[in-house]
């Protein structure tokens, strides 16, 4: 359990879930050969329950985490201390999309009554969504909060009209969008809509390790960090066809333009350079901070989520 | 081979007629062993009962007696031959037929009386009335005060009594026994015996009985089968004209009778003889 | 030639018996109470373990929580409610899901189990496709049912039904195959319809092998209706198990997993209850009769 | 109340020696009845078998017979008095006896001969010696032909001779048997019936053996126990002086032999009868 | 005084049994035809009816895929290997965590059931904290065991025998208990020690509670390694899955199930094989004897 299983040279890092977009950048440089160029041995292990990537964190039993930065926000709270040392987006890549049967519902505002999905309770959508409805001058209360999961159950509690709106991610939105069960409400993909939406840019998905892990493992820190800013260039400097052939065919299993076409439309969503923006752990903690329970009353201290040593050591 | 006395006639075995009760013609039935060959139990079988008859079985143990109730009540289909139960072949189980197993077939998680009132009630006869009938065949079976006991709350003897309650309420036209009585005491076998002929002469039942008991044998029946050591098959056919009604406690003293035991004794032991030197011998 | 013995003897003799039976009766109520110390014993010892194993570091609490930030979770509950609403109301549907779930599926296991059992053909048809049904991970039957059935409670209840299914079904189809052919036999010829047969003889033979398969699958059908809330629900132990989980909550998770224990044992209390009245025909072990 | 002959010497309860081979010490035994009351199975019993001693049991059905023999191996407690089997109380079930059950309780996993080779093999007997001994006592019982096969393959005579054979095996210093020849034909029966006293005089065994066949109990006895109908205790005891050996086929036309059995069977009727009457009353 | 049949009445009489053996071996063979051709038919008419339901639209293929896709799928699996690798690395990785926590699971249920079974006090005190053990959702024991024993294969193995041992121990533990207790008493007369009535009674009697527990937990050892899998891991057939679900490939959900499917039932056959050795003793039912 929980001893720090740091082997010197294997590096186990948790993605949650590897076919997602938002995450795409680890697998990417995986594929790209990145790691290898670096020296490192890089293993990649799935787990797209959140929590479980954080409990093996601080667990000790992996030496990073791929999944979104408003984790390392949450954690401090509780007394546990990790950092985002690559930061991968400056916006969620999140959409909040609303049901075809429901044009009445034209901005968060129109949310009164509606039940609105979310992955899960306690999750980065669940608060996002509460954060827009409330800047949009709803109260707690004026709407229910459906957790629906993402994918499959999410497009079926559309059609099923067991929720009007709801908060998820590519592909479950190209998807959405292409069968027309769905139009969006409110785009979180690129970092200016993110900037509309919330008041400022709101980093995501990020690769973050535990802060103790940092003082120990310098070096492999900083090897990391190398690797995937070439990668974050790498996207950068690509169009979104390119890209999508680096990857697994099964990711965009059977349906590559579809594929395509989410990430041409989120591509935007991914730092250029894997630094956090300035006003992002602003952004997360004032979304935080409003509705989970456990930042009430706590005083989070930002700059320990982040560092930007790294990637500005980065070659 | 034995000489007929004029109460124990010796038939020869002819093909059954078409209206008996129980016709076994010409059956075999063989059997896969453990080590895969094909062992014959009962082997050119020929049996016949007519209606109202009471036909005894006797012969060496494991010479295919059980066996051949199996057959007529279609628990075993045979591998050559036909069996046919008033006139119709065995396709399935009959109901007309009460059958005293062997070995113990009661329902354990029922009580006496309940076990005893499962015939009527299967047949449909309203509860109330099952009920009366029961508790009137416990009596009759000495176990009036065991009613609400469980099989395994009772002794060895006790459960084949409820055994032959249970199959008695049916009033069977066909009744099989096997070895009904071997568990009984001489006095309560005797007044099983009584309760036997007296419901056989009632129903004008025919009956096939398998004993051990060569006196009880010839005391209840009106035709004696006797069957070889295994593979099974008829040895003789006695016919017994002892006069009817027939009382178990005298009739053993009766001088006809004793003569009637000796003789198919003495054809018996034959047989019993050889079985057991066959069964020394290894192989099949 | 039995010794008649005279009245005060036989008055004597009476006493004790009588003395006997009460020995009997006292060593029995001995045992209970020693069984019921026992268990408590274990589970103090387990507690206390595992509450000095929290505070002196050897089990982090943060991951494994502890018996008293448990104990204030529970309480913290019930006295002030969940965030999803009062507790109760989240036992109540769980235990709404998990008692239709167990009854469907218990009902329709041992249903399949008695007609496949009973018929050779249809049991070689069909049993290769409930053995692939059986191989079917049940989160992804989740995913599949939530599709299917939407969010509600459908969806919680279909999976409780297939956590039981399979294994009622699988017991009841050997206990009928085990029923005694002998007593079968004699149920047919004592005039039993196939029927009759089923009712009076089969399923009674078969009755402990199905309380076996329902006794362990009442937990399953409750691990079938709390799967079903974490996958999407607005209420029940599920849903509270997944929100503790997502705020890091364990001593959240453990307090949940030990109401349902509770919850379970009460359901396996009464099930017992039912198995005694069922079962009371039994024989008890030799050396345990007589007094 | 039966004059006795000097063959069959009555004898008078008396408190049992302390180095009997079995002891039964003014035993009670009550079972709970179904509904809930107790019921008296055997009352106020004394029996005491020496060493090397043949006993017999005989006694209407349902009366106890079995019951008394649960006491000694151990399967049962008596609710009062003691049990002492070679001088020690009963407390749990001893390796010492051989038991052969009134039902059967052959293993139906095993084949014959594994059957019988199971008492040596638990005792520790090297494996080839077990089973050659098994051998051995199946062909003594005329099973040679059937040693591979299954339980639910042979006749019920034939699982009652591989029980026997799987008693016998264990040469038992102290034998219980429970009618272990009712499915047994007259002439296998004489055979076994030899066998037994073979045994028994070869080993010394102290024997209970419990019969219906008052005939079969005079023919190997030491003493015969006559016991009254339920709830059961000792009647009478008479001790049988037939001359050793005794040979089982010519036996019963002994004179002496026929006499005794005539007094016993005089004495075990009136108490059959009182089973009877009994039995037929509701209530207990 | 039985006819002696001359020799040619002899000689046709064989014959005639002869003929009436093969008459019932050929009968056997018939039914035997009969039954795969039944399970065919099924099998194709279900096929046939899901891949026309796809086609035209009733049912809809992005959610329940199709036969044709799933088996493009699998080709190109086979052919091309899965995004994690070669695909049977995937079957070999779940196969191997399947078979050590089902065989953990079994063995250590049926030791359980056999102690509990046999020794009542110990029953009496520990069989509620193994109902308690049962209640637990498995998905959150998923993640417990991901934090105390890492993201290897131990814990998907664990997971396995959670889902395996509470099945197989009701069982062991009511077979034990339902030994025939006149045998019990007999191999005790006959010389046996507890050790020795353990293992030639008392497990012989509980074999078909055992293989019939082992039947469906089979089903669930895979379960519970593809839900280890999906809760997070580098290979096995629960990753495939869950990648095929983010990635909303249908086919590929379906293709890893029916992969599943068939793995199981491989394992199935190889169960009913060794059932079948050991319980040839059983008597067939009445009607399937003789011949
Ligand atoms: N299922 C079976 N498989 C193989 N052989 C069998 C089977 N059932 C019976 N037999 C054999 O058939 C023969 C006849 O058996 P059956 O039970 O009819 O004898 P029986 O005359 O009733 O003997 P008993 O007087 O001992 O009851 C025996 O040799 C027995 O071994
Ligand atoms: N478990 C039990 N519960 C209640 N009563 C019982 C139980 N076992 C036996 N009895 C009763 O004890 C009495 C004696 O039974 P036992 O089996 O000793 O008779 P038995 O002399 O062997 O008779 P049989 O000659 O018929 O075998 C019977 O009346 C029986 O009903
Ligand atoms: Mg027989
Ligand atoms: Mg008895």
């Amino acid at each position: 359990g929980a001893t720090a299983a740091s082997a010197a040279d294997k590096i186990t890092i948790i993605v949650g879930g590897m076919e997602k977009q938002i995450y795409l950048p680890a697998v990417l440089t995986q594929q790209l050969g990145y790691f290898k160029d670096e020296g490192l041995d890089v293993e990649l292990v799935n787990s797209r329950a959140g929590v479980e990537a954080e409990n093996e964190l601080l667990a000790g039993a992996v030496q990073g985490v791929v999944g979104f930065y408003d984790h390392t926000v949450d954690l401090q709270s509780k007394g546990k201390y990790i950092q985002s040392i690559v930061q991968f987006s400056q916006a969620p890549g999140e959409v909040e999309l609303v049901s075809a049967k429901h044009p009445e519902i034209k901005s968060p505002a129109d949310f009164k009554g509606a039940t609105l999905g979310v992955t899960g309770l306690g999750s980065s959508t669940d608060f996002l969504t509460q954060y827009l409805a409330v800047r949009n001058g709803l109260k707690p209360g004026d709407y229910t909060l459906l957790p629906v999961g993402a994918g499959n159950t999410f497009i079926a509690a559309v059609k099923q009209d067991q929720i009007q709106a709801g908060m998820t991610t590519e592909p479950t939105i190209a998807k959405l969008l292409q069968t027309g069960e769905a139009k969006v409400l409110v785009d979180m993909r690129t970092p200016e809509k993110t900037k509309e939406a919330l008041g400022g840019d709101y980093p995501a998905a990020s690769f973050y390790v535990q802060s103790a892990w940092i003082e120990s493992h310098k070096d492999e820190a900083q090897k990391l960090a190398n690797a995937f800013v070439k990668t974050m260039k790498y996207i950068a400097s690509h169009s979104a066809e390119e890209i999508a052939d680096q990857m697994p065919k099964d990711y965009y299993a059977g349906n590559k333009d579809l594929y395509v076409q989410g990430l041409a439309g989120g591509k935007a969503m991914f730092t250029p350079d894997g630094r956090m923006p300035a006003d992002g752990p602003e952004t997360v903690l004032k979304v935080l901070s409003t509705f989970s329970k456990s930042l009430q009353g706590k005083q989070i201290d930002l700059s320990k989520t982040y560092t930007t040593v790294f990637v500005d050591a980065a070659k | 081979m034995q000489l007929q006395t004029m109460a124990a006639e010796k038939l020869s075995p002819a093909a059954p007629p078409a209206d008996a009760a129980i016709a076994i013609d010409d059956v075999t039935l063989r059997f896969v062993t453990p080590d895969g060959h094909m062992m014959t139990a009962i082997r050119d079988f020929t049996m016949t009962v007519a209606r109202g008859e009471f036909a005894c079985v006797v012969g060496p143990t494991g010479c295919g007696k059980s066996t051949t109730l199996n057959l007529v009540t279609g628990l075993l289909r045979p591998t050559t031959g036909n069996v046919r139960v008033m006139g119709n072949p065995v396709t399935e189980i009959s109901r007309d037929i009460g059958f005293v197993f062997q070995a113990d077939a009661l329902f354990p998680w029922r009580s006496v009386i309940d076990n005893v009132a499962a015939g009527p009630l299967y047949r449909g006869t309203p509860k109330a009335q099952a009920y009366d009938r029961a508790r009137d065949w416990i009596a009759r079976v000495g176990l009036a005060r065991f009613e609400k006991h469980y099989p395994h709350q009772l002794s060895g003897g006790m459960r084949k009594r409820v055994a032959l309650a249970q199959t008695f309420i049916n009033q069977p036209k066909i009744l099989l026994m096997d070895e009904p009585f071997s568990a009984l005491d001489m006095q309560t076998r005797t007044a099983m015996q009584d309760e036997l002929l007296g419901l056989w002469s009632e129903l004008k039942s025919s009956v096939v009985f398998v004993t051990h008991d060569l006196e009880e044998a010839v005391a209840l029946a009106d035709k004696v089968y006797v069957l070889t050591a295994g593979p099974g098959t008829v040895k003789s056919v006695y016919r017994i004209d002892l006069p009817r009604p027939r009382v178990m406690a005298d009739i053993r003293y009766d001088q006809k009778f004793i003569e009637i035991a000796k003789v198919i004794w003495n054809d018996l032991r034959e047989e019993v003889q050889l079985g057991q030197s066959r069964g020394l011998q290894t192989g099949h | 030639m039995t010794a008649i013995s005279p009245a005060s003897d036989q008055a004597a003799r009476a006493t004790s018996i009588v003395a006997a039976e009460a020995r009997a009766r006292a060593r029995l109520r001995r045992r209970h109470a020693l069984v019921i110390g026992l268990r408590l014993a274990i589970l103090i010892v387990f507690l206390a373990l595992w509450e000095l194993g929290a505070d002196y570091g050897v089990i982090d609490p943060f991951f494994f929580s502890s018996p008293s930030g448990i104990w204030e979770q529970i309480w913290s509950w019930v006295t002030e409610g969940t965030s999803q609403g009062p507790l109760w109301l989240q036992i109540y549907v769980t235990l709404e899901e998990t008692f239709l779930g167990f009854a469907i599926g218990a009902v329709g296991g041992i249903a399949a189990g008695i007609v496949l059992g009973r018929n050779k053909l249809l049991a070689d048809v069909f049993s290769i496709y409930i053995k692939i049904a059986n191989s079917v991970p049940r989160v992804v039957l989740g995913s599949v049912f939530i599709i299917a059935l939407g969010l509600g409670m459908a969806s919680k209840v279909a999976l409780a039904v297939v956590m039981v299914f399979f294994v009622v079904f699988a017991n009841a189809f050997q206990g009928v195959r085990e029923a005694d052919r002998a007593m079968i036999a004699n149920a047919q010829i004592l005039g039993a319809s196939p029927y009759q047969i089923t009712a009076t003889v089969i399923i009674p033979s078969a009755m402990s092998w199905i309380l076996a398969s329902l006794h362990v699958s009442f937990g399953f059908a409750l691990v079938g209706a709390v799967v079903g809330e974490f996958l999407g629900a607005k209420q029940g132990m599920g849903l509270l198990i997944s929100t503790a989980q997502g705020a890091f909550n364990a001593n959240g998770v453990f307090a949940a997993m030990i109401i349902l224990a509770v919850m379970a044992l009460v359901v396996e209390f009464i099930i017992t209850r039912f198995e005694n009245y069922v079962v009371k025909w039994r024989p008890a072990p030799f050396n345990e009769q007589g007094t």
